[in-house]
């Protein structure tokens, strides 16, 4: 027992220094992901950005350590404690997240679900994210685009628990169905947001199913990724596909012709977007009840940070699309959602 | 030539002087015999030897150098052998691979030759006159192959010193014959061998000198076993003449019996048991190690199925099927020859050991129980027997074997229990504690306990048992009278097992 | 009495991988019926890569299932590894080879540090893997902060992707290698044969002269050296370095062991029977998304699996001793 | 699983040293514990700002609450000298149904805690009797059954989070019972008194202590070992179902993600709390209270850590050297102790 209390004094003393003094007001933005994952790593260069360019007190990007809701809480009651004030959070869990989010609000602070929504009734000021169905619904309207308006469909797509994938499944469908029948979506696989299993499970598929399959649509980044791989270690260009997000694999997938396109989603614009509300609203901006707010299966308070397909000719400068999409919605938004004095 | 000398060792543990100035002297082409009753230090002397414990003081010599081995691994590359009492193979493995198991190869990587070392182990199991391949799996052997397996690895060493520990304990009298003969052979090749048993027949036959201790104290060093009598020794044992009985034998009961069992067999392999315990009446079971007599009490307590024949309690028939319902519904208990393993819990308070057997009685409506509620009934038992603990509430583990066996005693008569069985009582425990437990079974008899008496100590038998079923391969050979005259009655007993080895 | 001489039959039941090695079979049979897809060439090359590297995990844990102990810190040294390995190519530019060694030579340091840990303080394997298991993830996170590393040489990512001959992939080459070598590991090897003595009965090896603090530390060693090259073999195969590499490797790093027959209280491992454990898992995977069955059920079938293996090898168990029982009795 | 623990090298016949009930105090794993929660809080209280605010000390002693009930569960079965991989798993699925209760069947709050607790305590049956009618090693055993009911349970829900509770549930979770004082906190400790009385004073907790320190013993001295270690499962069980609705209240809602894929985000604390507070892997031997401070500590810990920002991915490597050095820490204790004939 001795050892160990003279290990934790020491690490005490070591770090004691490093303990920065939060006291100074001003806006406090943390912007905490569910769990690491490299959708989010745009997160903290726009947090960077949006201090400079606002002059917010800080704009800090912290993830939990795992993707474990329990983590997400224990970081965010901390922070709370830390001295921040304002958070741009997506939620672990679009029901579980909602209460340690009431707390936060509750001790004075402020949310916006970022990335993917809160359920309603949620205390989250409004939430800014893709709108997931919408773009998957356009994902597959460009796969089917590009498959000639017919043949049958595969999607592979993220977590169950994970509160889009219900919504990015139905989109997908909403797609298929319209086409009456020309189009059919033959099968879903979900569960694969991690490398492994999706390696795994979407090589077996095309394995035996290559053959009876005209286009792939995957919803989620890993999939995205490992479908993209394999379609290149097939050397397979009749199966049409469309992907999402920018994660290098993809990108060079289409450049090199495996892969149709994606859906860019906008996590920088996100951060970005978020800090820069959050400030003004600490500092004398309230929302407009009567904005132009969407819908979702979610919730009804609901900002599209847009979505944008890339081709093979537009991938190579996919950041300028995103950096557009960006410019625009910063552009309207104080005009469109905020009241200011 | 001496071989081994162990010279003025001492040795202490917390709270216990286990060996003071103990000396013995093992010559080459001779076997020594080292002797003692349960708990006299043999077994601490031999740890220490083999490097298992540290000497306080004294010095070891091998072949005349001193010693000091950290680990019974130093001891055996040394040329030490020792064959323990507890079979130590790996059953999986090979005969051969057993016997080199430590001599695989010179590198962690090195390939097995499996050609040469089965060649290797066939030399030594030739010299042991040992007919199996060795490439047999060692599960495959009987224990007395087991055993002389585990001589030839101790061989295998170049060991001219050889330790054994009780070698005839699960051995019957053919497969003893044949073990003495190899030992007289090694022995006249020029190995030293050293002998422990009880049998002080095997000693007398096979032995030439003689190392006796007593209460942590040699009671001879190293004499020629060749001048002393029988009496010699066993006085030399117990500090004083073999008692061979001081009591009267105990009139005949005709109570109807508590317990009986008819043309009983049981899924541990006896075949047409029957026994009657009368309560007030001491019945002996005698058999050699493996003769299924602590099998037959844990199969009567439940835990062996019953495949035939008839279990009467009070004249009823009954089936028993756990422990628990031989307690709490028949009031049978059964005081374990492994008191460590199976009769204590010894990281638990003697309070919580001796009330084991009566928390379900003395629980309230809720469940609930107190240490008063339970000190209040096992406190009295403790007392009577004795037993010496700073507090109730000492852990078990810590004290001696005397008074852990009292307390594995104490907690049936706590619960009392009308039927006792009572496995091997006086292992490990002193003289007096021993002496003090035959009164008390006698006791325990005499106000109208049933007692059944397990034991391979042929004095204790003919002094406590008031008759004597003789158990062999799982069956009941016959059952001797006993009217306490050691000569007569021992070899009856023993006539009825050697009738089976002679057919 | 003399060894008694058993039927054929016998014999091959008391084989551990006769049991998995038939189900696998039957359950090819059945699927390639049901579904001619199954043995196509690239199916072939999909499930021999996920063979091959369950397989190589599967040993790490096999190893330290035949000492009777466990290894709960397999995935997260796997992982470390792997992020090591394609770290420092990716930060420090470092010709693959010596990364390669300085991989391997993280696994091995981080299995054997255990095992020192374990063999000096004779603390039980289970808490000293599991303090393993957070260390090593905790530094593979801190490490990488949770992003994979990009920078995997082509050369690695070529052999990852690449076949042999045909449909059989080159991962199966590693798979092979250390498949032969723990067979002969556990059959022909001094520190093998000596990891089982310790597995089946401690005190007999002790006694007989076995180093048993060295052979826990080497055990160890093993196990984090399969860890590192089934680590690194992901890497390969997945084209990235990726920090959740090893995450979710403890169910079917057991999982396979045990259905191939080995007991868990040690001295009794087969590494045919574990690669049949693993061939059945990779098997059941592959056909339940081939079939389009509820990816929801594959868990319970898992679970199901693993139960009706330790059945069988139970059943196995008390046959074999009611065996040596009767031989004891005559 | 090898040898943990304490063969202690006292041969028969030492004789015992006495030994006053305050010295055994100051020796015990607890009494360590408390004094390095007291000196880490000390140091936290002055160094970190809002380490002691209201806000703070109430999130802290909430997780603490639920990290105790998951190691208590865990407790629960290492009595045995086995353990449970499946408490996530029973924890959740207890959850689950409490939120189907109460949400699709209308069942009120009273009711569906106690029905949601039982199936929880079923749920260990099923491992408790599995267990001991095969005879295979608990490991095995719940590493499948941890599947099985994570897998049934997601199959059934599809994954659908019950956030449609009622009202009470929530507010629950969110009650401050004294300023910084959350409910959680004093259920944890009101089943932490109950369970050392359990284990004190009750024939049944006695049985579990007995069978697990020596189970032939047990079994020979008439204890039903098999149905005891059915018992010390569905005690488990029941503990983790426990641990379940507490995490549902602080949620607000069911999620079957709470405690991560197959409930093996539990795992850690279940197996932290009680070995840091000095249970005996190898059975025989419980601390109810040494799992509450156990829980503390590793809370307070994490807190601090998350306070002075040394980086959130590092403290699960911290929280691993602090596993690694209490065993050794107590190992050490115990080994002096031993030398000294002290225990």
């Amino acid at each position: 027992m001795k050892m160990i209390s003279k290990a934790a004094a020491a690490l005490l003393l070591g770090t004691f220094v490093c303990v920065p003094a939060l006291a100074d007001e001003g806006t406090m933005v943390a912007l905490v992901p569910g769990g690491p994952h490299p959708y989010f790593a745009a997160w903290e260069q726009a947090g960077a950005d949006a201090k400079k360019e606002f002059g917010l007190g800080a704009a800090d990007y912290r993830v939990p350590a795992k993707w474990e809701l329990n983590l997400q809480s224990q970081l965010l009651e901390s922070l709370l404690t830390q001295g921040y004030n304002s958070f741009l959070i997506f939620p672990g869990d679009a029901v579980g997240t909602t209460s340690v989010a009431q707390e936060l609000v509750d001790n004075g602070a402020q949310v916006i679900a970022t990335a993917g929504c809160l359920k309603d009734p949620s205390p989250a000021l409004f939430c800014l994210g893709t709108d997931t169905g919408n773009s998957a619904y356009l994902g597959a309207k460009e796969l089917i685009r590009a498959m000639g308006g017919k043949g049958k469909i595969a999607h592979f797509t993220g977590f169950l628990v994970d509160p889009n994938t219900q919504l990015r499944i139905d989109a997908v469908q909403k797609a298929a169905d319209e086409t009456n029948g020309a189009v059919e979506v033959v099968q879903v696989i979900a569960d694969i947001d991690a490398p492994q299993p999706a390696e795994e499970k979407i090589n077996a598929y095309l394995a035996a199913n290559a053959a009876g399959v005209d286009g792939i649509i995957t919803t989620a980044w890993v999939p995205a990724v490992v479908a993209a791989n394999s379609l290149r270690k097939i050397g397979d260009k009749r199966i049409k596909m469309v992907g999402i997000d920018h994660d290098e694999v993809v990108i060079k997938a289409i450049a090199d012709g495996f892969v149709d396109g994606t859906m860019l989603q906008n996590p920088y614009g996100q951060g970005f977007i978020g800090s820069y509300v959050l400030n003004r609203l600490r500092t004398g901006c309230t929302l407009k009840e009567d904005g132009p707010w969407k819908s979702n299966a979610l919730t009804v308070r609901f900002v599209d940070s847009g979505t944008v397909f890339v081709d093979q000719a537009t991938a190579p400068t996919y950041v300028n699309a995103m950096v557009g999409i960006t410019a625009d919605l910063l552009a309207g938004f104080e005009k469109d959602f905020l009241t200011c004095s | 030539m001496t071989a081994l000398q162990v010279s003025h060792v001492s040795k202490s543990f917390p709270g216990v002087r286990a060996l003071q100035d103990v000396s013995m002297t093992m010559t080459a082409g001779s076997v020594h015999a080292l002797l003692g009753e349960n708990g006299a230090g043999k077994s601490t002397l031999i740890k220490i030897v083999t490097g298992i414990c540290k000497p306080d003081s004294g010095t070891v010599s091998l072949n005349g150098a001193a010693v000091r081995f950290a680990n019974p691994r130093q001891a055996a590359a040394g040329g030490l052998g020792v064959v323990h009492q507890e079979r130590n193979l790996v059953t999986r493995f090979s005969v051969g691979e057993n016997i080199l198991l430590d001599r695989l190869g010179k590198r962690a990587l090195s390939l097995v030759d499996y050609t040469s070392l089965h060649r290797e182990a066939e030399k030594w199991l030739k010299l042991l006159d040992l007919d199996v391949d060795p490439r047999t799996i060692v599960s495959r052997l009987s224990v007395a192959q087991m055993q002389l397996v585990e001589i030839g690895k101790a061989l295998s060493l170049q060991s001219r010193v050889l330790l054994l520990d009780e070698p005839t304990a699960s051995l019957t009298p053919n497969e003893s014959t044949v073990l003495f003969r190899i030992l007289r052979r090694l022995r006249d090749d020029g190995v030293a061998i050293g002998f422990v048993s009880h049998k002080l027949e095997e000693v007398f036959d096979i032995c030439d000198r003689v190392t006796v201790l007593r209460d942590g104290r040699n009671a001879c060093d190293s004499a020629g076993l060749s001048q002393l009598s029988r009496d010699d020794v066993v006085r030399m044992m117990i500090g004083r003449a073999e008692r061979i009985t001081t009591r009267a034998p105990r009139p005949k009961t005709d109570a109807a019996p508590y317990l009986e069992l008819r043309g009983y067999a049981s899924g541990a392999g006896h075949r047409d048991i029957s026994l009657t315990v009368r309560p007030g009446e001491i019945v002996g079971l005698y058999g050699l190690v493996g003769a299924g007599r602590s099998e037959l009490a844990r199969a009567i307590l439940g835990l062996s199925k019953q495949i035939a024949g008839e279990v009467r309690v009070l004249g009823r028939a009954v089936h028993i099927s756990s422990v628990a319902q031989a307690l709490h519904d028949h009031g049978i208990g059964y005081v374990s020859e492994d008191r460590k393993a199976e009769g204590l819990i010894l990281m638990h308070s003697v309070l919580a050991n001796g009330g084991i057997t009566i928390w379900r009685k003395l629980a309230n409506a809720l469940g609930l129980l107190r240490d008063t509620t339970i000190a209040a009934r096992v406190g009295p038992v403790l007392r009577r027997l004795e037993v010496k603990t700073p507090s109730v509430h000492q852990i078990i583990g810590n004290l001696s074997g005397g008074n852990q066996q009292k307390v594995s005693v104490a907690k049936w008569l706590a619960a009392g229990v009308r039927l006792l069985i009572i496995d091997e009582p006086s292992v490990g425990i002193d003289i007096k504690t021993k002496a003090y437990l035959h009164d008390l079974i006698h006791e325990l008899a005499e106000q109208g306990t049933a007692i059944l008496l397990i034991t391979s100590d042929m004095p204790e038998m003919i002094d406590v048992a008031d008759r004597i079923l003789v158990m062999d391969g799982y069956r009941i050979k016959g059952e001797v009278e006993n009217d306490r005259s050691y000569d007569p009655v021992s070899r009856a007993i023993m006539g009825l097992i050697h009738e089976k080895a002679a057919a | 009495m003399a060894a008694t001489r058993d039927s054929a039959l016998t014999r091959a039941f008391d084989n551990d991988w006769i049991g998995p090695g038939l189900v696998s079979l039957i359950a090819v049979v059945a699927i390639s019926l049901a579904q001619p897809a199954f043995l196509s060439p690239f199916n072939i090359f999909v499930l021999m890569s996920a063979i091959s590297v369950n397989m190589v995990i599967a040993l790490g844990q096999l190893v330290i299932i035949g000492l009777g102990q466990m290894n709960l810190a397999l995935g997260s040294i796997g992982g470390l590894v792997a992020i090591s390995f394609v770290g420092v190519i990716e930060r420090y530019g470092i010709p693959v080879p010596l990364a390669l060694a300085f991989a391997l030579g993280i696994g091995i340091a981080a299995g054997m540090s255990g095992g020192y840990i374990i063999a000096r303080t004779m603390i039980s394997a289970f808490i000293i893997t599991l303090a393993g298991l957070q260390i090593f993830k905790g530094i593979n996170l801190g490490i990488t902060e949770a992003q994979p590393f990009y920078g995997v040489p082509e050369a690695v990512k070529a052999f990852g992707q690449a076949s042999v001959i045909g449909p059989l992939p080159w991962l199966m080459v590693p798979m092979m290698i250390c498949s032969v070598a723990m067979w002969y590991l556990f059959n022909r090897m001094r520190i093998g044969r000596h990891i089982l003595a310790m597995g089946s009965n401690p005190h007999a090896a002790e006694l007989s002269g076995i180093d048993a603090n060295a052979t826990i530390i080497w055990a160890h060693g093993i196990s984090g050296l399969l860890a590192a090259i089934a680590g690194l073999m992901l890497v390969a195969r997945l084209q990235i370095g990726q920090p959740t590499i090893g995450d979710d490797w403890l169910i079917s790093s057991f999982a396979a062991p045990v259905i191939g027959g080995a007991v868990l209280t040690g001295g009794r491992v087969s590494v045919a029977g574990t690669f049949f454990g693993v061939v059945i898992i990779a098997i059941i995977t592959q056909g339940l998304v081939m079939f389009n069955i509820d990816p929801f059920v594959v868990q319970i079938v898992l679970g199901a699996l693993i139960l009706w293996a330790v059945a069988v090898n139970r059943l196995r168990e008390m046959r074999i001793a009611r065996v040596q029982a009767r031989g004891a009795g005559a | 699983m090898a040898h943990a623990g304490a063969d202690n090298p006292i041969p028969p016949g030492s004789a015992p040293r006495r030994m006053s009930s305050g010295m055994r105090l100051l020796l015990g794993n607890e009494f360590g514990l408390a004094v390095l929660i007291l000196l880490t809080v000390a140091v936290f209280a002055l160094t970190l700002d809002g380490f002691t605010s209201p806000f703070s000390i109430y999130t802290i002693g909430r997780q603490i609450g639920i990290d105790t009930m998951i190691g208590l569960a865990m407790m629960a079965v290492i009595v045995t000298g086995g353990l449970d991989l499946s408490v996530g798993a029973i924890g959740v699925c207890s959850a689950m149904l409490f939120g189907w209760l109460m949400q699709v069947m209308g069942v009120p709050v009273p009711v569906a805690v106690p029905v949601a607790v039982l199936f929880g305590a079923s749920l260990g049956f099923v491992n408790g009797f599995t267990v001991v009618m095969s005879g295979v090693h608990s490991f095995i055993i719940t590493l499948a059954s941890m599947s099985i009911f994570f897998g049934v349970m997601i199959f059934l829900t599809r994954a659908a989070a019950f956030n449609g509770l009622p009202p009470q549930v929530q507010a629950f979770g969110k009650m401050r019972v004294l300023p910084g004082i959350s409910p959680l906190l004093l259920i944890a400790v009101a089943v932490c008194a109950a369970l050392v009385v359990f284990y004190r004073y009750s024939t049944l907790g006695r049985q579990m202590l007995a069978a697990g320190a020596n189970a032939r013993a047990a079994e020979l001295s008439g204890i039903r070992t098999g149905r005891v270690i059915v018992a010390c499962h569905m005690l488990t069980g029941l503990l983790a179902a426990i641990a379940g609705l507490m995490v549902t209240a602080r949620t607000g809602a069911a999620v079957p993600s709470m405690a991560g894929q197959l409930g093996q985000d539990w795992l850690l604390p279940a197996f932290l709390a009680p070995v840091l507070g000095g249970t005996l892997l190898s059975g025989g031997r419980v601390s109810v209270i040494g799992t509450l401070l156990g829980a503390t500590f590793i809370n307070i810990m994490t807190s601090g850590l998350l306070l002075m920002r040394v980086g959130e991915f590092w403290i699960l490597a911290f929280l691993g050297v602090m596993l690694l050095i209490a065993v050794l820490a107590d190992r050490t204790r115990q080994v002096f102790l031993t030398s000294r004939g002290m225990i």
